[in-house]
């Protein structure tokens, strides 16, 4: 009997196997997306093991002579900063505090914009109404100054910027699954487990909730992008995190001490280029289950 | 005989990365100067892809492989490109089915109209007016509705439409690929209607491809029946209908109910046609068959059995005591 | 020297208030580990500098045993606390401005610690010394100026003793201009603010073609309004836009202006003779009506929130001839040439008669009146203003001080990198408000030294850590004197003002040196962090396990702040 | 024309909430606008007149009301600091952000179209490969970051462009039309359009490539092609129409989001626009300043959406043309 289930399940993993290594040739844009968020993610948990220095110390050389303007050397891989304080330490310290925004606000983005997109769509009426009227207004306030209004007001910080993002980005989210939901409504499947007495509720999160899934996921994605490149602008224009260390308050750290002037590449191009890549993982991330999403496009 | 278009062996393949699919597999039939020829299968018979090969506008990953078509004289499978786009549309033209989308959606019916009267016709703008308004009127419609929108035509409208639009140019072909399949009955007569009408009074040729057999029986003069990419069986379509040779004509025309009697027991012909990827050797029907033999496994020619009346099938001979038993629905089962 | 020992005496009573001293408790036992102190600052991206000098004093106050944390705070948040919730904060970075009217030490002197201005005024740190008073309120009324620089001098040695801030430094003040556009030698620098003063704007002198001043400022000018100026770059426009009777002058001292002479009979008559032939720039005369009407609108109502408290102290302002207007004060004052004469503007009453009757019956005042075109009598006339963008002024051609520039141009430019482009490029031919890597400004003339000049000069303000005087330990003046002896001067200079500052240890710059104790930046008590270290222990404080502890019976009894 | 009334009455009721959500936000955040005014010489009596004179010490329902009141009258305040009606203001400011966005929208769909519609063409190819990669990347660099690299090659290093404002210093002229349509305007105007512009042609290009290959895959096209139209009918005709739809209704949708998106920009370029009274406001805790920019580039905002919504159904037979039976 043992042999049998083995025999019964053996087809299982190869053909797995084989539709991972088939999606990885055929999607190259996705693997790449991939890749870079592992590199990312990896950066993030070993930052203390990978940095050289202490992001925040600022370094001496000699007595009451802070290191500042160091050049790229050995034991400064990237340098340091205006303040003395080592750049490369810093970059990898970046990627928890980029993963930790990005990561949360679309967390936050998809729980919330699943959440009332399948409310809205499967139970309709007014409930359906109410939200879709909220998503209405929030689509009416413009992005970045409602959350430079809000970091202002508040004490800036990242929790006040995911929170922002994500009451500004769900709406969107809602809308796709809500009409997803509309037609998933009209299915079979749903209609019978309607028919056999399933609650409402299980329908919602049982039933429908799976099948939406994979476009809320492509949505988190892109909401990964924004968050960062909004904590950059945010921080940019002076309304960040004071106390984090992040790519954008590295930007503009170096914009304030002008290393633009100084022509310090090494301080200003790898923050940038470092959200360059992340956003556009997410991008290429979704780009790729997109194409698995929506093969009408994709051929 | 003077065929104004004469198809021979004829072969569509669609390149995919499992190597060449054999959408038209050597099809050959002849279509006359005048009358409706129906063009008649089971979906992915390859009846569509022959109408657009045919037309010239098979999608990116097919290709002609072999064969010819000798349309008035010219082969459209060797023709250069632009020698057959002289053809297109002044002698040759098209019905779509009438999905939404076959007219552009955000064109007026009298702009359409237009390009086609003054870009290929040479029309000047104030004849392809007056032209348009004479189409319009000869497959029933107001004239005043060319100002419309397509959205807002009903579907036989829209077919009424294309046609009109297929005849601008007195083209001496028309190609007419599932015309009435998403109309509902009483529509598909009257389309039919008007069809068999222009046909009579215009004396042009027709193909008109479709999967009903009730449609032949109604329209056609004469009928190509293909299987799996081939022509198992051709001839008028009285002939034909009335004395199917082939089991799979015979088949086919219990599968389908009349245009004109209803009622009659409808028998599904059970199974799937072969894969057009690797289509086994022999008769490709042979699978589904029920009077296959041994032989059946060598190919069957086409091969004129009663005066112009072809046929491929072995045990064709046998026919007329074959169709009683074609006609009871157990001889199908399995 | 006895005066000086009185005053320490009474200092170190002043210091000890607040705390409960136990000194009958043995010398070596130790009290309650003091708390985790929490160090304001604004956040980097606002003030790069004093958030650097803020992290380099918490790495060093942390050697004496304290726990200090950073909390960087943006602006709003940050005054809201330190100004409206006195009890609660521990220390917080801030800064004084330097403003032509602090070129007399009174303002620093009075309302910066003052025990009068603890509750809702500028002396936010709560420094309650009656021998500090006493000397503040004397200053005000000595008007033999050799008597006034010594009680000046002496109310910064009360202030050494007693470190209710901790001085960091002056900044230094770094301009440069373009030398092929102006005359090198025609720049005036003033002392404490560097070449971007009124003298300057009206002596610079055009070498070439290019005739117009171009200027840059990092904020925009919000008002052009002589009853009410926003931010720095509103005095600059307003200075240039109406005169004043005095002006202080390139040496830091107030001189006559609009007036001719001021003579004082006595310590509370002051009588300004008007200088002939002026006129407003729609060209009618400047009259002593006009003057008077100047230093009385402010006291009506309460129109000029602003400018109130200047006029306050006249009793009476009259035109005493045709050409001479009579100011009688309630009480003698010595700040008065340089706090009202030098800084009120001379406003036409034609125009602002009116405007100042209507109002009063408004819920707005004065300040929020918009001039289409502002009108004043000074050497610069007002051509347009655009908000973010530029205040365009064309010299006064009929004014006795006529300006050398056709045009005084300001542009708003808040991006640095910009600003220093634009300088390079000679869209702007004055750098006169920077903040940015002095180096930068420095390098770029050296590669171009026939094309750049630069200017440095001590700022009259200062930057400081305000301690919380109302909260233990810093009720302690001898745990004050420790903090202060830590901090490094030379190295925040350095290290965190881009070497753009010079140390101190007085509300009294460098800049002003008929005020400033020369000696004084030497005499920080303890001097060092060594020295930081004996105080303490000389005054009980104790590190066990590498904490600060009170000295022995001492309780922790203040809350945190969060 | 029914449907255009709703539409107004839903963009109608989106800016009344809108302007409840403002409201609300500035009044019951922490922070006192008072605090700008801290000097040595600031007493709290001052502060409570300041109060009154702004109507702060009113009861919020009242002064919602008072809000309301002359929000409707187009009075949006005096600026705490500048002392100015709030309107004056914001209408300075807002022909430099209108010729900004627009500038750089026009440019990038310009672009983004022809570029898109070109890659539909060039599936597979190796420019393709190129292209995608490259558009996606200016959507993920930040702007700011884009706008300080071009900034210090064009303008610092090459001296090519200025480096900021949008008029030469001091120059004059005889209305506002003539400065924006000044040479010097539009020498200011390219650096910073290009930035945007840089970052805004990735939507269109992306949108215009998705659309053109799924219109192409229509009936409709293949048709065109048995009329032996020419190609250059069945592309421009025919499939660029269809597929400029939705590219259309984005660039309405863009107009409307730039306004106030191009906070960043202004800053990098010291334009001169709302975004930098925005945030300078913001700031300087100038509220009233504030939160009349914040309505204003909403106000924006929506109109924006309704006009996509609408020049959609323009555009599209089927949604403004209803079926006539």
């Amino acid at each position: 009997m043992p042999g049998a289930s083995a025999v019964a399940r053996r087809p299982v993993l190869p053909g797995f196997v084989r539709a991972t290594l088939g999606f990885l040739r055929r999607q190259p844009f996705a693997v790449a997306g991939l890749a870079i968020y592992l590199l990312f993610i990896v950066t993030a948990i070993f930052a203390d093991q990978i940095a050289t220095h202490d992001p925040r110390e600022i370094l001496f050389r000699g007595a009451y002579r802070v290191a500042r303007y160091l050049p790229p050397s050995t034991t400064h891989y990237l340098g340091t900063t205006a303040g003395g304080r080592d750049v490369f330490s810093q970059l990898v310290h970046g990627s928890r505090s980029a993963l930790q925004v990005g990561v949360t606000a679309a967390f936050f983005v998809v729980v919330i914009g699943t959440l009332l997109g399948l409310l809205s769509g499967y139970l309709g009426g007014w409930v359906d109404r109410v939200i879709m009227r909220i998503a209405d207004i929030i689509l009416g306030l413009p992005f970045l100054p409602f959350v430079l209004v809000i970091s202002a007001l508040t004490r800036p910080g990242t929790t006040t910027l995911v929170a922002s993002v994500a009451l500004m980005l769900w709406p969107n989210t809602a809308r796709v699954i809500r009409s997803q939901v509309l037609s998933l409504r009209e299915r079979g499947w749903v209609e019978a487990a309607r028919v056999t007495g399933c609650s409402t509720w299980r329908i919602i999160f049982v039933h429908i909730a799976p099948q939406v899934a994979p476009l809320a996921a492509l949505y988190g994605s892109i909401a990964v992008g924004w968050a960062i490149l909004t904590e950059a602008s945010a921080s940019f224009l002076g309304f960040g995190d004071p106390a984090a260390i992040s790519w954008g308050l590295m930007l503009q750290d170096a914009f304030a001490n002008q290393a633009l002037s100084r022509g310090v590449w090494s301080w200003f191009v790898p923050p940038g280029l470092c959200i360059v890549a992340l956003v556009l993982a997410g991008f290429l991330v979704s780009r790729g289950s997109e194409k698995l999403l929506f093969p009408k496009l994709g051929d | 005989m003077d065929a104004l278009l004469d198809v021979r062996d004829l072969a569509v393949h669609y390149r995919t990365a499992a190597g060449p699919v054999r959408a038209v597999d050597g099809a050959s039939f002849t279509v006359p100067a005048a009358g409706i020829v129906g063009l008649v299968g089971e979906s992915g018979c390859g009846k569509s892809t022959l109408g657009r090969a045919l037309m010239g506008v098979l999608p990116r990953a097919a290709s002609i492989a072999a064969g010819s078509a000798v349309f008035e004289g010219r082969d459209l499978v060797t023709l250069a490109p632009a020698e057959r786009r002289k053809l297109l549309w002044r002698r040759l033209a098209f019905v779509p089915q009438t999905a939404m989308n076959a007219l552009d959606p955000v064109q007026r019916l009298s702009a359409q109209m237009q390009e086609v009267l003054v870009e290929r016709g040479g029309l000047s703008r104030a004849a392809a007016g007056t032209r348009a308004a004479a189409l319009f009127a000869m497959v029933g419609l107001e004239a005043g509705r060319l100002r419309d929108w397509p959205h807002q035509f009903s579907g036989g409208m829209r077919q009424r439409a294309s046609i009109a639009l297929a005849l601008a140019l007195n083209p001496a072909l028309l190609i007419a690929d599932e015309p009435v399949t998403a109309l509902d009955v009483i529509v598909q007569r009257q389309i039919l209607d008007v069809m068999r009408d222009l046909q009579a009074r215009l004396g042009l040729a027709m193909i008109l491809v479709t999967h009903d057999v009730a449609v032949v029986a109604y329209a056609c003069d004469r009928v190509v029946v293909m299987y799996a990419g081939r022509v198992v069986e051709s001839g008028p379509v009285r002939a034909v209908l009335e004395a199917p040779l082939h089991p799979y004509t015979m088949g086919l025309m219990n599968a389908f109910p009349d245009l004109e009697r209803a009622g009659g027991e409808l028998v599904p012909i059970e199974g799937a046609p072969p894969s057009l990827l690797n289509p086994p050797g022999g008769c490709r029907f042979a699978a589904r068959c029920p009077f296959a033999e041994a032989r059946c496994a060598q190919d069957p020619a086409l091969v004129e059995h009663a005066p112009d009346h072809q046929v491929a099938c072995w045990r064709a001979p046998e026919a007329p005591a074959l169709r009683p038993l074609a006609s009871e629905a157990a001889t199908w089962a399995r | 020297m006895n005066r000086r020992s009185i005053l320490l005496a009474a200092s170190a009573l002043a210091g000890f208030k607040g705390l409960a001293p136990a000194p009958s408790q043995a010398q070596g036992a130790a009290g309650d580990p003091i708390r985790p102190l929490v160090l304001i600052t604004r956040p980097q991206a606002a003030a790069p500098a004093a958030y650097q000098a803020a992290e380099l004093i918490a790495q060093e106050w942390r050697k004496l045993g304290l726990q200090v944390e950073l909390r960087p705070l943006p602006n709003q948040q940050m005054s809201q606390v330190v100004w409206y919730d006195r009890q609660r904060w521990d220390f917080t970075m801030w800064q004084m401005v330097g403003r032509p009217e602090r070129g007399d030490p009174d303002e620093m002197v009075y309302n910066l610690l003052h025990s009068a201005n603890i509750a809702t005024g500028y002396n936010f740190v709560g420094y309650n010394n009656p021998a500090y008073d006493r000397l503040a309120e004397a200053q005000r009324s000595e008007l033999d100026q050799a008597r006034r620089q010594q009680i000046v001098r002496q109310v910064q040695e009360v202030v050494n003793q007693d470190q209710p801030y901790a001085f960091l430094v002056h900044p230094v003040n770094l301009h440069a201009f373009n030398k092929q556009v102006f005359v090198e030698a025609s720049a005036v620098k003033q002392a404490g603010l560097g070449i971007r003063n009124f003298w300057n704007w009206i002596s610079l002198t055009p070498a070439g073609a290019q005739r117009d001043i171009i200027v840059n400022s990092t904020e925009p000018v919000k008002a052009t309004n002589p009853f009410y100026v926003s931010g720095a770059p509103d005095s600059w426009v307003t200075d240039l836009i109406w005169d004043r009777l005095m002006r202080v002058g390139p040496d830091g001292l107030p001189q006559p202006w609009a007036a001719e002479r001021v003579v004082q009979p006595d310590a509370t008559t002051i009588d300004c003779v008007l200088r002939d032939g002026m006129a407003f720039h729609n060209g009618d005369p400047v009259t002593p009506e006009d003057v008077v009407f100047s230093f009385e609108a402010p006291g009506v109502g309460n129109e000029s929130p602003m400018y109130r408290p200047f006029v306050q102290n006249i009793a009476s302002v009259t035109a005493t001839d045709a050409k001479t207007v009579r100011f009688k004060l309630k009480r003698p004052d010595a700040a008065f040439r340089i706090a009202v004469l030098a800084k009120l503007n001379i406003v036409q009453k034609k125009i602002w008669a009116p405007v100042l009757a209507e109002y009063q019956g408004r819920p707005e005042n004065l300040e929020s009146y918009v001039e289409a075109r502002p009108i004043g009598s000074g050497p610069y006339r007002f051509v347009r203003s655009r908000v973010n963008e530029e205040v365009v002024l064309e010299a006064n051609p009929n004014h006795w001080a006529k300006p050398k520039a056709d045009r005084w141009i300001m542009r708003i430019m808040t991006n640095t990198e910009a600003t220093l482009g634009a300088f390079r490029r000679g869209e702007i031919n004055v750098l006169a408000d920077y903040f940015g890597d002095p180096d930068l400004v420095k390098e770029m003339a050296a590669q171009n030294p026939r094309l750049i000049a630069v200017r440095e000069e001590v700022d009259i303000g200062f930057q400081f850590v305000g301690m919380n005087l109302r909260r233990a330990p810093f009720s302690d003046a001898a745990f004050r004197r420790a903090l202060s002896a830590a901090v490094n001067r030379e190295m925040m200079a350095g290290a965190a003002w881009n070497g753009q500052a010079v140390p101190a240890n007085s509300m009294v710059s460098p800049a002003l040196k008929a005020w400033h104790d020369a000696g004084i930046v030497g005499r920080v008590p303890g001097g060092n962090l060594d020295g930081a270290k004996r105080l303490l222990q000389e005054a009980g404080y104790r590190v066990v396990g590498g904490r600060l502890h009170y000295p022995a019976g001492v309780r922790e009894t203040t809350t945190p702040f969060q | 024309m029914k449907r255009f009334g709703a539409r107004v009455a839903h963009a109608g009721f989106v800016l009344w909430a809108v302007a409840t959500l403002t409201f609300l936000l500035f009044r019951l955040m922490p922070g006192d606008p008072t605090l700008n005014f801290l000097s040595d010489s600031f007493s709290e009596e001052m502060r409570a007149d300041l109060l009154q004179s702004f109507g702060l010490d009113k009861p919020l329902p009242e002064q919602y009301l008072i809000y309301l009141g002359s929000l409707l009258r187009g009075d949006l305040g005096v600026s705490f600091l500048q002392k100015r009606p709030v309107l004056d203001i914001l209408l300075a400011a807002l022909p430099n952000t209108a010729a900004l966005t627009v500038t750089a929208l026009v440019i990038a769909y310009a672009f983004g179209i022809v570029a898109g519609a070109f890659l539909a063409f060039a599936r597979g190819t190796v420019t393709e490969g190129i292209a995608i990669p490259a558009a996606l990347i200016t959507r993920a660099a930040p702007e700011f970051w884009l706008g300080m690299l071009l900034l210090s090659w064009l303008s610092f290093a090459w001296g090519i462009f200025p480096s900021g404002g949008a008029n030469v210093a001091g120059s004059e002229f005889t209305s506002e039309w003539a400065r924006l349509t000044s040479v010097d305007f539009l020498w200011h105007l390219v650096l910073p359009a290009l930035t945007l512009a840089l970052y805004l042609q990735g939507l269109p290009l992306l949108l215009m490539r998705a659309t053109m290959l799924e219109v192409l895959n229509d009936e409709f096209i293949v048709m065109a092609r048995m009329k032996g139209l020419s190609r250059w009918a069945i592309v421009m005709r025919h499939a660029a129409r269809n597929a400029l739809l939705p590219v259309a209704t984005a660039f309405a949708l863009g107009l409307g989001s730039s306004f106030g998106g191009n906070v960043v920009i202004e800053t990098v370029f010291s334009w001169p626009g709302l975004g930098r009274v925005l945030v300078s406001a913001v700031q300087g805790a100038d509220y009233p300043l504030a939160q009349g920019a914040f309505i204003m580039i909403a106000a924006v905002l929506v109109l924006m959406n309704m006009v996509a919504d609408l020049l959609y159904a323009w555009l599209d037979p089927r949604v403004s043309v209803g079926a006539r039976r």
